[in-house]
């Protein structure tokens, strides 16, 4: 059994953590702060791995149970509470270890920043937060956890509040994530209308009775009530998790703190749509529309952002357009209804591209804060736990047999080509070509970084301030301390070996149990399990199998451009400026956004404001006092001041008064 | 204990602290302000005691005082509170022991006057809300504007009279027709008693008519588009305190006049015309969050920000019948309702915060300039602290308050029509977006001049302030349950009462 | 027993109260003549009072004389105060020269 | 009978003559004839009261009116040197407009008044108690609170024709001792402070200045 208690504590540990290190300024100090934080992380992890034993090999059952009732109204009751199966636990124990892996990471980043207790607080929160949309099981809770950990993000995105680009990338992820969460709420409301309640338990177990409902949106044409609360729901998952249209906010966001790209912007809050979509299976299930528009959405992300991250040569913004990418690789698997393949992509992907941005980061320390990648290049000897981690991670990403991202991004490749819904071969084709895609951004990154030639300079005497001239650095760059390299190592591990292990249990033995609900006709992974003979075998097929080819010919393009023949990469760009422009130019996406809703929004408020509110409503009621006042004006000429003259008015008025009722009678 | 006039103290006793409070005098500054304080805070313990006392199960309504009044019109000194009116009269004297703690060193001048005009202003609130008399509610319904019209007047800005009196007399020109309404429905009846009124059987026609004649009075006061300019005006010129119970409670004043008088006595008409409050409500939610987005002034985007949030309240008031009649779910409906009392409720903490927050940087600085001001994050961090809870507050963050009547709203108004809830939900954006472009140009960025560089930290007193509203807007939001527990019968009742026609 | 008709009260006091009328016309200038005027209309006013009220059998009448005589006194005392002070202050009491009223 | 026809002589002779003086009043040209005019009004009136048995109240008025409005009137007129010449200007102007006006509200109203319609017969005084009983008997319970109300009027009246027709003497010494009693030391001593510099360094700063 697991407690209820348990669970509480398990939330609530880092709550207390973030408010003792948030609201206690100077009486617990820095170190203070920063030891409460990761003491009450460290006992949440614990937690959930107490919770993750349990579960899988206590043989407890599923907890689903209220804390306390928030909301009651008639017979509609909303609690607080926790659902805890086999998907919460998964995500549980990977959220906490990323999460405290990043606590520790942060003591050695953000060591000389004023904020440093701030930031503290905010992860713990962002930890809380998390937790809370995890646990949830109800869909009010989901929503409470999905909007608190936007705020978290937003808080850190623009935790260097003094930069203008932070504070905007901050607002900009907000506003966005809340045109994902109108859709969120709409999907809510609609789950209410359509079983009266927002317990997960029961609208899961009366999801059958959608199949034939419909609801009149707009008038004489009958939509399926399935497909309408999937596709709204998935409105918010596609904020969350950056999908396309929804995207323009993750790169961006790159202006927080490096740990914070890695915890909440790579490993976990982004993946929370996944983890969503995976959740509501049973509803997703009853929708083939829906599927199919997860399914093309997904893999429009996975492909074109990733052919933005070619061109980017902020060393972060590379790792977050590879971020949208591999989000892209996970919607796709919930698309085909292989949401086991989601999440496990979700679980390797949290551990491998966590240790990339924080290697990244130790990068970024090292170089004093440049993240421009054309001015580093040869970090290899200077910093050899750094180049190795960032190696591991990359071959993870890539798909290179053996790693974890190979068992779980293989799968979802396999998963597509297998799916017969609409859209399945677009899909196939993109994710294919994404394989291209990621391996060259990768050893792009991992060329122009760690290989080549010292691009930077080591200007000793030159003033380590902000304004420092690209490229110039006041000391060599040198391997970061070691609460900066375990951490990464740490994530190294896993990223390496998690894949061996677990796939076999989380993708074809059943793991997930009745978390999970797939429809048999959409069963892509029982149709593959025949074909499954245990890692060892499907390592060994790899090497038969397109999409290791396809990364072959990445890797080879990359080594042959970036490391042998660097002219080339600025040849093709001229040869094909268009395409380069629009990559570069992310779209032009960001323009349209920005002057479509940002400026037309400002200028439909000028007009509303200036035209229709002071103009028309304002002025019908000004006018109105300036007509009062005019005609008072010309009346006033009546008033002579002559006291006869009101006395003369009074006395005719009564000698007409007096003949009217003499005239008419009394009566 | 339960025998005792509780109202009746409540209503009266701020007045009569008022009357000593004057006595004070104008050289005795520091005995006004306790004096004032004393009187706040035992009112507000009283108010507790009224809330102790108010047994939530049954509903209906309780404590109830009768007493002669004006005999020769059945008019009739009749109080008492249901669930909805209890919790707005804690809010009431819970937000004037801040308001006075706001104005604490603030107002220099006269000090005994402003004092007392507060504490009359809070026991005329606490009236509004207590009585069961439909000429005893336009008593005091009215006689709101007086103390309201002398602390724009005197204590206001620079504009402050072209603001009062624009205030006063739009105000006062809506509430002419209450009157025609409330006495065509004296000719009717032959009292003044509201449960008489609401049992009264009226025709259609004559339905309608009162219908618009209590809209307008009630859509000015609330106020919903496009009858709301004078809000922005008034809020700009009034002192801090002033914009506060303004926000906070006297336009609860509007709403809760729907609830007590066009959807009891007129159910049929407000049916009929449900859709017109509707739309209106909804055009407040987005053309409001337009117009919101690009105010220069902060008080003026907060005061635009609250006629967007009433727009909610009018909108979960009346989609009642769509959800009852169209969809036959008096769940729903009931959802929608009670959405619309909380979110009267948290829309006083979170505007009331604010206005507190606004007050607090025009002491410092003395203009509410949105450009002036810059980086407060680095000058005055807890402060900055306090900004962005209240300011995700209002855009409706989970966990806060302002989220809970919003998320009700919504949740209701889908299984209404879902275009309603689209075009309710849209507030997520658009409200997000000029509360945090607020947030952005304020809080975040550097500071723009040497003086707002030089602000310094609040002190204990705006700190204990700010906290108490702050506790009241995490509270209501990680655990609304009580709240909606004390009205949930009386909602309930009200629904059932609504939604009986008084045609056949 | 009277035995004068009521209609003679009447006709007295219409007759009086319509020289007060046409005394206000004509001494349009002299606010003391003016007052007094004024004076004339509302003994002319009280007459009728009386009258009714004795043939009526209703004290109220006469009860409303008395106090119309109070207050009559009251005005009249104010009234002259302010003529005092009126002619203090601008050395005049012409009607004609006093038109403040206007502004 | 003889009683009867005597009470209409006397009627018609007083009505007559307050007529009489009332048209003095507006015609005369000499304030203080008015004023005496005026007087002579109110007696035949109060004559006129006393025969329609409403003993109290003529007696009032010649009390009240006669001997204290009429003097207040009279001490006013003598009391301002007032110019009459330009008063009397339009006279004669106004005259017929004046006239006019009073015999068109006078057939008006006698003829809404329906002279005849009127003839209510007079009945026995009530149970053979005195006006000034059957007054009293209303005024002190049906009225008391009316009654209350005029006392007030007129002490309210009395207050203000004093108040504004005061003249505070401003070059005449006396004390006030409220302000007396109430002052504080702040009020009496003023702290100056001032740089401790030489008087000549003083000067010249002010010179500079």
């Amino acid at each position: 059994m697991i407690s209820q208690t348990l669970l509480v504590v398990l939330a609530a540990a880092p709550l207390v953590g973030a408010l003792i290190a948030g609201l206690g300024r100077k009486q617990v100090g820095r170190a203070g702060a920063a030891a409460i934080a990761i003491i009450s992380v460290a006992l949440s992890f614990a937690l959930s791995c107490v919770v993750f034993y349990q579960l899988v090999w206590g043989g407890a059952p599923v907890f689903d149970g209220n804390v306390y009732t928030w909301l009651e109204v008639g017979k509609l009751t909303i609690g607080i509470g926790f659902l805890v199966d086999r998907l919460t636990a998964i995500m549980l124990v990977t959220v906490t270890f990323v999460s405290l892996m990043v606590h520790i990471y942060t003591i050695g980043y953000m060591r000389d920043d004023p904020g440093f207790q701030r930031f503290f607080a905010y992860i713990a929160l962002f930890t809380f937060s998390m937790l809370m949309l995890v646990l949830a099981n109800n869909f009010l809770q989901l929503f409470v956890g999905w909007e608190l950990v936007g705020l978290v993000s937003y808080l850190l995105i623009g935790f260097w509040f003094e930069r203008p680009t932070a504070s905007a990338a901050a607002l900009k992820a907000f506003i966005v994530n809340r045109v994902g969460d109108f859709g969120f709420i709409l999907g809510i409301a609609a789950v209410l209308y359509a079983f009266h309640t927002l317990d997960y338990s029961t609208v899961f177990a009366n999801a059958d009775s959608l199949s034939g409902r419909t609801i009149e949106v707009v008038g004489g044409h009958p939509w399926s009530l399935a497909t309408l609360i999937c596709l709204l729901l998935f409105v918010g998952a596609c904020g969350k998790s950056a999908q396309v249209p929804l995207h323009v906010w993750l790169p961006d966001s790159m202006e927080g703190p490096t740990p914070i790209s890695a915890l909440i912007h790579a490993a976990t809050m982004v993946t929370a749509g996944i983890f969503m979509v995976a959740r509501m299976s049973p509803l997703y299930e009853m929708s083939t529309t829906a599927l199919s528009v997860v399914l093309i959405v997904g893999a429009t992300t996975a492909f074109f952002m990733g052919l933005v991250g070619i061109v980017q040569n902020d060393i972060k913004r590379v790792i977050a357009y590879s971020t949208l990418s591999q989000l892209g690789y996970m919607v796709v698997a919930l698309g085909v209804s292989a949401y086991a393949a989601g999440i496990f992509h979700l679980m390797t992907h949290a551990f491998f591209k966590a240790l990339l941005f924080l290697g990244a980061g130790s990068v970024i320390v090292a170089m004093h804060h440049e993240q421009d990648m054309r001015y580093m290049g040869g970090l290899r000897k200077r910093m050899p736990i750094t180049w190795i981690t960032m190696w591991i991670g990359s071959l993870a990403l890539v798909a290179t047999p053996g790693f974890s991202g190979f068992y779980s991004k293989d799968q979802i490749i396999e998963a597509v080509g297998e799916s017969h819904i609409f859209g399945a071969t677009y899909a196939y084709w993109c994710v294919l070509l994404g394989v291209f895609v990621t391996s060259l951004y990768s050893f792009r990154l991992l060329y122009m970084t760690f290989h080549g030639k010292e691009r930077f300079k080591v200007v000793h005497g030159a003033h380590d301030s902000h304004d420092h001239h690209q490229g110039m650095l006041a000391h060599a760059p040198k391997e970061s301390p070691w609460v900066i390299t375990v951490p990464l190592v740490l994530l190294a591990i896993p990223s390496v070996v998690i894949g061996w292990f677990t796939i076999k249990p989380l993708l074809y033995g059943g793991w997930f149990g009745d978390s999970i609900k797939v429809l048999p006709a959409h069963d892509v992974l029982a149709a593959m399990a025949h074909e499954f003979h245990g890692p060892w075998a499907m390592f060994l097929h790899s090497f038969i199998s397109a999409p290791f080819w396809i990364a072959v010919a990445g890797f080879a393009v990359a080594t042959y451009v970036y490391l042998f023949n660097p002219a080339l990469a600025d040849r093709a760009a001229r040869m094909f400026l268009p395409v380069f422009k629009m990559l570069t130019r992310k779209y032009w996406v960001d323009e349209v956004y920005y002057n479509l809703f940002a400026r037309g929004g400002i200028k439909l408020g000028r007009l509303f404001w200036k035209g229709t509110d002071v103009g028309v409503f304002d002025g019908a009621v000004n006018g109105a006092a300036f007509v009062t006042e005019r005609s008072s004006r010309v009346l006033r000429r009546l008033q002579t001041g002559f006291l006869y003259h009101y006395a003369f008015v009074m006395i005719v008025g009564l000698v007409l008064l007096l003949g009217g009722l003499w005239y008419w009678g009394l009566r | 204990m339960s025998n005792w006039p509780i109202l009746s103290v409540l209503i009266w006793l701020p007045c009569a602290g008022a009357i000593l409070v004057l006595l004070a005098g104008n050289a005795r500054p520091r005995l006004a302000r306790w004096l004032t304080m004393a009187f706040t805070v035992i009112t507000f313990a009283l108010s507790l005691v009224m809330l102790s006392e108010y047994q939530a199960g049954p509903g209906g309504f309780q404590l109830q005082e009768m007493a002669r009044w004006i005999p020769g019109i059945n008019s009739s000194y009749h109080l008492g509170v249901d669930g909805i009116a209890v919790a707005l009269i804690v809010l009431t004297t819970f937000t004037s022991i801040l308001v006075i703690g706001g104005a604490w060193q603030v107002i220099k001048d006269k000090v005994h006057q402003y004092m007392a005009a507060m504490l009359v202003l809070e026991g005329l609130l606490i009236g509004v809300f207590a009585v069961m008399d439909a000429l005893l509610f336009y008593l005091f319904f009215e006689a709101i504007l007086i103390p309201m019209f002398f602390l724009i007047g005197v204590w206001g800005g620079p504009r402050r009279v072209y603001a009062t009196l624009k205030f006063f007399i739009y105000t006062f020109f809506g509430s002419i027709f209450f009157l025609i309404g409330l006495l065509y429905l004296y000719h009717k009846a032959g009292t003044f008693d509201l449960p008489t009124l609401w049992a009264l059987p009226l025709t259609f026609k004559e339905q309608a008519w009162l219908f618009f004649s209590f809209l307008i009075a009630f859509a000015i006061k609330t106020p919903m588009v496009p009858v709301h300019t004078w809000l922005p005006d008034a809020h700009v010129e009034a002192p801090t305190g002033g914009s506060v119970i303004l926000a906070a409670i006297m336009l609860k004043v509007g709403t809760y006049g729907f609830i007590r008088f066009s959807l009891p006595i007129l159910p049929d008409a407000s049916e009929y015309f449900a859709w017109l409050v509707i739309v209106l409500s909804l055009i407040a939610i987005i053309y409001i969050g337009y117009v919101a987005l690009v105010q220069p002034d902060m008080k003026k985007l907060v005061a635009y920000s609250s006629i967007a949030h009433m727009g909610f309240v009018t909108l979960g008031l009346f989609i009642v019948y769509m959800l009852a009649r169209q969809q036959h779910d008096v769940q729903m409906a009931e959802l929608g309702v009670q959405g619309a009392v909380v979110q009267m409720i948290s829309h006083g903490f979170v505007s009331g915060a604010l206005f507190t927050c606004i007050g607090v940087m025009y002491d410092r600085l003395h203009t509410r300039e949105i450009a002036a001001y810059g980086g407060l994050a680095k000058v005055m961090p807890w402060f900055a602290a306090f900004w962005v809870l209240f300011a995700m507050a209002n855009c409706g963050l989970p966990f806060t308050s302002g989220f809970v009547g919003e998320f009700m709203v919504i949740l209701s108004s889908f299984t209404a029509n879902p275009w309603i809830a689209l075009f309710a939900a849209y507030s997520l954006i658009i409200g997000a977006g000029y509360t945090l472009y607020l947030i952005k140009r304020i809080v975040w960025g550097t500071t723009p001049t040497k003086e707002a560089a030089a602000m310094p930290e609040i002190n204990t007193r705006e700190g204990l302030v700010l906290g108490a509203f702050a506790v009241a807007v995490l509270a209501m939001g990680v655990y609304p349950w009580p709240l909606m527990h004390l009205m949930d019968s009386s909602v309930s009742q009200l629904v059932t009462h609504l939604l009986t026609s008084k045609l056949g | 027993m009277i035995a004068i008709p009521l209609s003679w009260y009447i006709v007295f006091a219409t007759v009086l109260f319509c020289i007060a009328i046409a005394g206000i016309f004509i001494n349009r200038k002299n606010v003391i003549v003016l007052l007094m005027c004024i004076e004339l209309m509302l003994l002319a006013v009280n007459t009728n009072f009386v009258a009714f009220s004795r043939y009526l059998h209703d004290p109220a009448g006469q009860v409303f004389v008395f106090f119309i005589l109070t207050v009559a006194a009251a005005e009249s005392a104010i009234g002259l105060a302010i003529v005092v002070l009126m002619f203090r202050n601008r050395r005049t009491i012409n009607v004609d020269e006093i038109d403040t009223l206007r502004y | 009978m003889n009683h009867s026809i005597f009470q209409m002589v006397c009627f018609v002779v007083f009505a007559v003559v307050a007529v009489g003086a009332a048209l003095a009043v507006v015609s005369v040209k000499n304030t203080v004839h008015a004023v005496l005019a005026l007087v002579l009004t109110f007696f035949s009136a109060a004559c006129l009261w006393m025969l329609a048995e409403a003993e109290f109240l003529a007696l009032a008025l010649v009390v009240v009116y006669v001997g204290a409005v009429m003097v207040l009137f009279l001490f006013v007129v003598m009391m301002l040197d007032i110019d009459l010449e330009p008063m009397r200007e339009g006279f004669i102007k106004y005259l017929p407009i004046g006239i006019g006006a009073a015999v068109i509200m006078l057939v008006e109203m006698l003829g809404i008044v329906g002279v005849k319609t009127l003839q209510i017969p007079a009945g026995a005084n009530p149970a053979g108690a005195s006006n000034i009983e059957w007054l009293g008997m209303a005024l002190f319970t049906r009225f008391l609170l009316p009654f209350e109300i005029a006392a007030l009027i007129l002490t309210v009246g009395l207050v203000a024709a004093v108040v504004l027709a005061l003249r505070v003497r401003t070059f005449s010494k006396h004390q006030n001792p409220a302000a007396q009693s109430a002052v504080r030391a702040a009020g009496r001593v003023r702290m100056v402070k001032m740089a401790a510099t030489p008087p000549a360094a003083s000067s010249k700063q002010e010179s500079q200045a």
